[in-house]
């Protein structure tokens, strides 16, 4: 316990290395869908500013106009009963209208949310507790790969997003990029996505999940085509074997405890499929579905103790020596 | 009044037990939990004294039994068991245990394998989560049903649910043979 | 605050019956809370059809026999029940007496094939969802039957006693009589759902 | 003295008004001792304790979100884990929906309903006592399985799979949904006593056009309990069959659908909006008449509006699935019919406003906090129209955006009134005034307080703060905005900390109040503050929506009842003409032990499906208890 305590100690350290904020946000946006979305919420928020406005003077000249003394208080002015009824029935036909505008306009933008192209791109991202499986499809079966909780999407191209609950209902939400969509055992949806402009997007699952629901995040990286396919020929390969004595008696130490019954690293015999894909964890930014930078040490934090880290989530406290965190760690961070 | 009180409260104490998550285990009860002690023919035993302090957590605990079934699935067991009626390895729905229904023969089978093709587990997962396994095997296997056991699956259904006890209703006169000269026969 | 009495109510009855009667109206409330619960559980087997390639899912539809058996018992029970409301709203106690001894025999009557109905139904609760919702529709007017079967009882007895004499009985009687109509009422949908949509 | 002059059938026209008084005291009262006050079915007693009952658990659930806030108000904080965040969220928000927002509206009513209708008691006043203890029974459930950390960590939504039988693990879940079949007993029974008082209890002379507006409220409110209740019934029934016996209502590979769930809890969770939401309304109709001294502007435009938005409610819950991938065309449809709400609100808006304005505001507490809720809730309302857009509910839909929506719903639009109401009431309750001064500081707090909180929530939304999440990252631009929220929560709790001393204080040592202190138009105050056990010495007879003051000099009454035995006017549907004396029962224990043995039925049931059927045996014997007649005057012709 007090090792353990120990080792989390650089933890602090790590927390302020990812600067950038912004980047999951519905008012900052970079994708097609985003940009119109955020129109039509400046849109809609401006005109119910305005009719509360319009209500709040309403009222407030209502209280504070001079009023004659009721002592009587069931005799009625019938002049004045007329005019504002008039002036409820207006007002009521200007809610109306209002009303007719947002519903025309919303069915509208609906109907452009769901336009689909024909060279899509499709990527299958399945949600699980607590952290994404992503599924890129070649050209061949051969061709196909497995990452997590990093997409990588060429901009200018939309992308078809096929979101699919594995276990329970999650939620697909890049607010920069686009609106969310719900991933439903039994149901499968999809999304279209185009990003506009290159740059790295937060999304996180929207959807109740369970007990780690705060941290299931994910990241997408928007790039140029020529980066883009540059990634996934990496990402296709499998992982390169150490090359200095302590990554590979990490990848001894992986391959020989519980790491590979659960992981994957494709080119190893660690085939694991219920826990995310590590052929190349050390190419992503991030760890634990958004947790930290991915760094050598915040690997070890992670594979030290990740009950204290995220509690809940599935990955066991497996028992390491000093030495062998370090080494696992070693290894892991040199699957780029 | 009261009277509802103390009954709500009768019902639930007995059930707060099996409600508490406890999501990590300190690595020194973890080892201490891997202490069992074995009959030299590895059927029956003791488990260690922390497994008593602890009150039998991996028995009686909702959680650690939910947790059990979804590695289950994850550790391959269907494989050779299916949906516990057996298959390649044995069944344990057919009311027979080749090495006994007790926690610690069970906890041994899974960490250190049992002839005729039962791996060993001792690589491949923790010591809390073979207890939490055995602890669901167990309730698999059980004639009455647990409280705190889970329940069906979202999947397509070949065996009633583990809170409904399938052993005791899919027992059958004789154990699914699988290797004849393998534990104790009717 | 001063008081003008302006009006007297001491020549008004003790007790109105059907609509001038609280309970009445209690009953009718009650009954379209379990009208909405029995609509909504036919909106769930309709909606879980329409999700079925087939339908009913692997299994064989259910046998028409135990089934229509309780609808012919529970249809023909209409007619005594009718009279027996007839006779409560004349007041007449003898009449009452033995017509709910005859209801009480035909709340128990359907109940006999009704348990046949399960195993008839040739699928179990947890086989899959189409069982799922038989289960509940015929469990859930099951529990329908029994209740008003109790009630049924509970009130023969009553009538027998002392308290048969007292005019509040026959409110009672008649309200009781409206409940088995919504009874049988309840049950046709149900009957057309369990056996005779899945054979269309 | 009475025993001498009272004989049976003693009619309350030959005595005079003291003896009157004291025959129907005798006649009416629950007396002193702890059995007495088990068996009482007096629905001011029962009223009041379900008031208070509501309103601790309302603290209760304060304390629950207060906690929430100590954990959200830095990022990464470890005061509270996921597994306790989890259940503590959830309990917030199902202690606030059933054993706060829905009991404390019913609760009013049974209160204040048959006052306002002149009637003796609620119709079915043993139902009332057993919906009263089936509710409590039901937040005892809830509370004590959260301090034994088995309290529900699925959300008060509790949407399968999660709470579903493979990842619910343990009771928890149906603990969740077992509680909501008691409140839900609870709440149905309070609607049917509920419409049959207003249907059949009216004052002579109460036609349809002269029901108070807070009555016409609760009317339209109970059919909607009615009509949308049994849905959650029947998804908590299935829920707890899929987890218990192993049917399949949700499991997909079996036939069953995963949204099936979040039809069934939708087609009931947005009618409840509106049974919280439409008694505040009544409420907001009877506070401005009496404060802007005069009649409501627009009495039909606002009846008919109360039933649109009934009728309306039943067509919006799609909304709520709109990122569910669900046909387009359909989400369109759901879109425009939640748009439509706005229209009646709008109406009933405007009417106030008119009100007010050719009105004589009389600056007294209950009259700031309706000034408050227009304020809060037309924010609540326009945002609503916001997130009924699918495009836009795409973005804010489960982020804070939506949580700031409706909290300006539920405490701008429905406890802020109830809390203005509280004021308005309390003296008729108590016999005492709460203080106006406090009461000025108390809505200052609370209406600070409560902007502060949650107006930052909507910005919070659209920056991308997800729901129901037991912390954030450090680098994620919130933490300012929720450390701002988690302190303007104190203020708020402070508002509501103040409420609830001055309403002890005052109970005890408030000025007197009298009769009709407000100077209020309505058959509540006709009557002595606290009413007597009996409600009204002789029935009203009304001439029109506001009998006091339409009839300063004497208030026109009907006599002719018996004084020796519980008797009440039953009048006509429409017209409200006298039809019967009905006699109204007494009090009984046997309430009691139908919500005891009831209890245990639904508590064992959890553990065994056995339970239903060896369960029901006593509760069909309490039943038959309750029900069979005793040899007392009430059960006579």
């Amino acid at each position: 316990m007090i090792a353990a305590v120990k080792r989390l100690s650089f933890l602090p350290a790590l927390l302020p290395l990812a600067g950038c904020g912004g980047w999951q946000s519905a008012m900052d946006v970079h994708g097609t869908s985003a940009i119109s979305l955020k129109q039509l919420i400046i849109l809609v928020v401006a005109t119910c500013s305005v009719v509360w406005m319009l209500v709040m003077i309403a009222l407030i000249r209502a209280l504070t106009r001079s009023h004659a003394s009721r002592l009587t208080p069931t005799v009625v002015d019938r002049g004045m009963a007329r005019r504002m009824a008039i002036a409820v029935i207006v007002a009521v036909a200007a809610t109306v209208m209002v009303i007719t505008g947002f519903t025309v306009g919303s069915f509208f933008s609906t109907r452009a949310l769901s336009a689909a192209g024909a060279d899509d791109l499709t990527i299958k991202v399945s949600g699980l507790q607590w952290w994404w499986n992503v599924q890129y499809f070649g050209a061949t079966p051969d061709q196909n790969f497995v990452t997590a909780n990093e997409i990588h999407i060429p901009v200018g191209r939309t992308i078809r997003f096929q979101l699919e609950g594995d276990d329970v209902i999650h939620s697909f939400w890049v607010p920069s990029l686009a609106g969310k969509q719900d991933l439903i055992p039994g149901r499968p949806n999809e999304l279209s996505v185009r990003a506009e402009r290159a740059g790295m997007y937060r999304g996180q699952c929207a959807e109740f999940c369970g007990l780690q629901h705060a941290h299931m995040a994910f990241f997408v990286i928007a790039e140029s085509q020529a980066e883009f396919d540059k990634w996934a020929d990496a990402q296709r390969r499998p992982a390169t074997q150490p090359t200095d004595a302590e990554a590979a008696a990490g990848q001894q130490i992986f391959l020989s405890k519980p790491c590979a019954a659960c992981h994957a690293v494709r080119g190893t015999k660690a085939t694991g499929t219920s826990a995310p894909d590590l052929t190349h964890v050390g190419s992503r930014k991030y760890i634990g579905a958004g947790l930290f930078e991915t760094t050598r040490g915040s690997l070890a934090a992670w594979i030290a103790d990740p009950q204290t880290l995220k509690p809940g989530n599935n990955m066991p406290l497996v028992p390491l020596s000093r030495e062998e965190l370090l080494s696992v760690s070693a290894y892991l961070a040199s699957l780029k | 009044m009261r009277l509802i009180v103390l009954l709500i409260c009768i019902v639930m104490l007995g059930g707060c037990e099996r409600e508490e998550r406890q999501l990590r285990l300190d690595p020194p009860i973890a080892s201490a939990l891997d202490e069992v002690k074995l009959m030299p023919n590895g059927i029956s035993g003791a488990p260690p004294e922390v497994y008593f302090a602890l009150n039998r957590p991996y028995e009686t605990n909702a959680y650690n039994l939910d947790q059990g079934k979804r590695l289950y699935s994850w550790f391959g067991c269907s494989t050779c068991h299916a949906d516990g009626q057996g298959g390649i390895g044995p069944s344990f729905l057919d009311g027979w245990w080749y090495y006994g229904p007790e926690m610690v023969s069970i906890f041994a089978s899974i960490r250190d394998g049992r002839p005729h093709g039962m791996p060993a587990f001792r690589d491949k997962m923790t010591t809390d989560e073979i207890w939490q396994l055995a602890g669901y095997i167990q309730t698999l296997g059980a004639y009455s049903a647990k409280t705190a056991a889970p329940s069906r699956n979202d999947d397509k259904q070949s065996r009633p649910a583990e809170n409904r006890a399938p052993a005791a209703i899919l027992f059958d006169q004789g154990p699914t043979p699988v290797h004849p000269d393998q534990g104790p026969t009717p | 605050m001063r008081e003008r009495v302006v009006a007297d109510l001491s020549r008004l009855p003790l007790h109105g019956l059907r609509s001038a009667s609280v309970t009445w109206w209690g009953t009718l409330a009650f009954m379209l809370i379990e009208g909405t619960g029995f609509a909504l559980v036919i909106a769930i087997y309709f909606y879980l059809m329409s999700l079925a390639a087939i339908w009913p899912l692997n299994a064989p539809p259910p046998d028409l026999l135990p089934g229509t058996v309780v609808t012919i018992i529970l249809v023909i029970s209409l007619i005594p029940n009718y009279l027996v409301s007839s006779w409560a709203e004349q007041q007449d106690l003898r009449k009452v007496r033995i017509g709910m001894v005859v209801m009480s025999a035909l709340g128990i009557a359907p109940l006999i094939p009704r348990a046949f109905e399960f195993a008839a139904l040739n699928v179990k609760w947890d086989t899959n969802a189409y069982g799922s919702v038989v289960w509940t529709l015929l469990g859930l007017h099951t529990t329908h039957i029994i209740t008003d079967l109790v009630d049924t009882l509970v009130l023969t007895a009553l009538v027998f006693t002392r308290h048969g004499r007292n005019p509040r009985r026959f409110g009672d009687v008649q309200d009781n009589c409206m409940y088995w109509n919504f009874v049988v009422a309840a049950w046709l949908p149900i009957y057309g759902c369990i056996y005779w949509i899945v054979r269309l | 003295m009475t025993e001498s002059v009272i004989g049976p059938d003693t009619r309350d026209a030959e005595l005079e008004r003291p003896l009157v008084d004291a025959a129907l005291e005798n006649t009416w009262a629950t007396a002193s001792g702890f059995w007495s006050a088990l068996a009482t079915v007096d629905h001011k007693i029962i009223g009041r304790r379900y008031i208070l009952t509501a309103f601790a658990f309302l603290a209760l659930g304060g304390v629950l979100a207060i906690l929430m806030r100590l954990q959200l108000a830095r990022p990464e904080a470890r005061l509270i884990g996921p597994d306790r965040y989890n259940q503590i969220f959830t309990m917030h928000g199902a202690n606030m929906m059933f054993l706060f927002a829905v009991p404390v509206m019913e609760a009013m009513a049974v209160y204040l309903v048959p006052l306002m209708v002149g009637t003796r008691n609620i119709a079915f006043p043993r139902l009332n006592a057993f919906s009263y203890w089936i509710y409590l029974a039901g937040g005892l459930l809830l509370w004590v399985s959260f301090v034994l950390d088995m309290g529900p960590d699925v959300g008060w939504f509790a949407y399968v799979p999660l709470s579903g039988p493979q990842y619910g693990a343990g009771k928890r879940a149906d603990i969740w949904a077992q509680m909501i079949t008691f409140t839900e007993l609870s709440a149905l029974a309070v609607a049917v006593e509920i419409v049959v008082t207003v249907f059949k209890q009216r004052a002579p002379g109460m036609t349809l056009d002269r029901i108070p507006l807070f009555v016409w409220s609760m009317l339209v409110t109970a059919f909607l309990v009615i009509l949308a209740m049994p849905s959650i019934m029947v998804a908590s029934t299935s829920l707890i069959l899929d987890r218990l016996v192993g049917t399949h209502f949700f499991n997909p590979a079996e036939g069953g659908d995963v949204l099936l769930w979040q039809h069934l809890f939708w087609f009931f969770g947005h009618p409840e909006v509106y049974i919280i939401f439409l008694p505040a309304v009544g409420m907001v109709s009877t506070l401005i008449v009496t404060f802007a001294r005069r009649p409501v502007f627009g009495y039909l435009a606002l009846v008919m509006a109360l039933i649109a938005t009934g009728i309306l409610s039943f067509g919006l819950w799609v909304h709520h699935m709109f990122v569910t991938g669900l046909p387009r065309l359909g989400e369109s449809f759901f879109t425009a019919s939640s748009m439509a709400i706005a229209i009646p609100a709008g109406v009933q808006i405007f009417c106030w406003i008119a009100t007010l304005w050719d009105g004589k505001p009389v600056w007294k507490t209950p009259l700031l906090f309706v000034i408050g809720f227009i304020f809060t809730f037309v924010i609540g309302g326009l945002s609503g129209v916001m997130v009924a857009s699918v495009p836009f509910d795409a973005q804010v839909h489960d982020t804070y955006f939506v949580v700031a929506h409706f909290h300006y719903v539920l405490i701008g639009g429905s406890v802020f009134p109830l809390i203005g109401g509280i004021y308005y009431w309390f003296p008729k309750i108590t016999g005492r005034m709460m203080s106006e001064p406090v009461g000025h500081w108390v809505f200052g707090l609370i209406f600070i307080g409560f902007n502060l909180t949650f107006f930052p929530m909507h910005i919070l939304g659209l920056q991308g703060m997800p729901r129901r999440i037991y912390t954030y990252q450090p680098d994620m631009p919130w933490h300012g905005l929720n450390l701002f929220v988690s302190a303007s929560a104190a203020v708020l709790a402070a508002g509501f900390l103040l409420f609830f001393i001055d309403a002890l204080r005052s109970a005890r040592a408030g000025l007197p109040a009298g009769a009709n202190p407000w100077d209020a138009p309505t058959l509540e105050w006709a009557t002595s503050s606290p009413p007597p056990s009996f409600n009204f010495a002789r029935i009203p007879v009304v001439y029109g929506a506001y009998p006091l003051w339409e009839q300063r000099e004497a208030l026109s009454v009907a006599d002719g009842l018996r004084v020796d035995r519980r008797e009440l006017v039953v009048t006509s549907l429409v017209a409200a003409e006298p039809e019967a004396r009905e006699s109204s029962p007494r009090n009984s224990i046997w309430p009691l032990w139908a919500a005891i043995t009831t209890t245990v039925m639904l508590i064992w049931s959890i553990f065994s499906p056995w339970a239903v059927v060896w369960g029901s045996i006593p509760v069909a014997i309490a039943l038959i208890g309750w029900f069979w007649p005793k040899r007392v005057p009430e059960d006579e012709a």
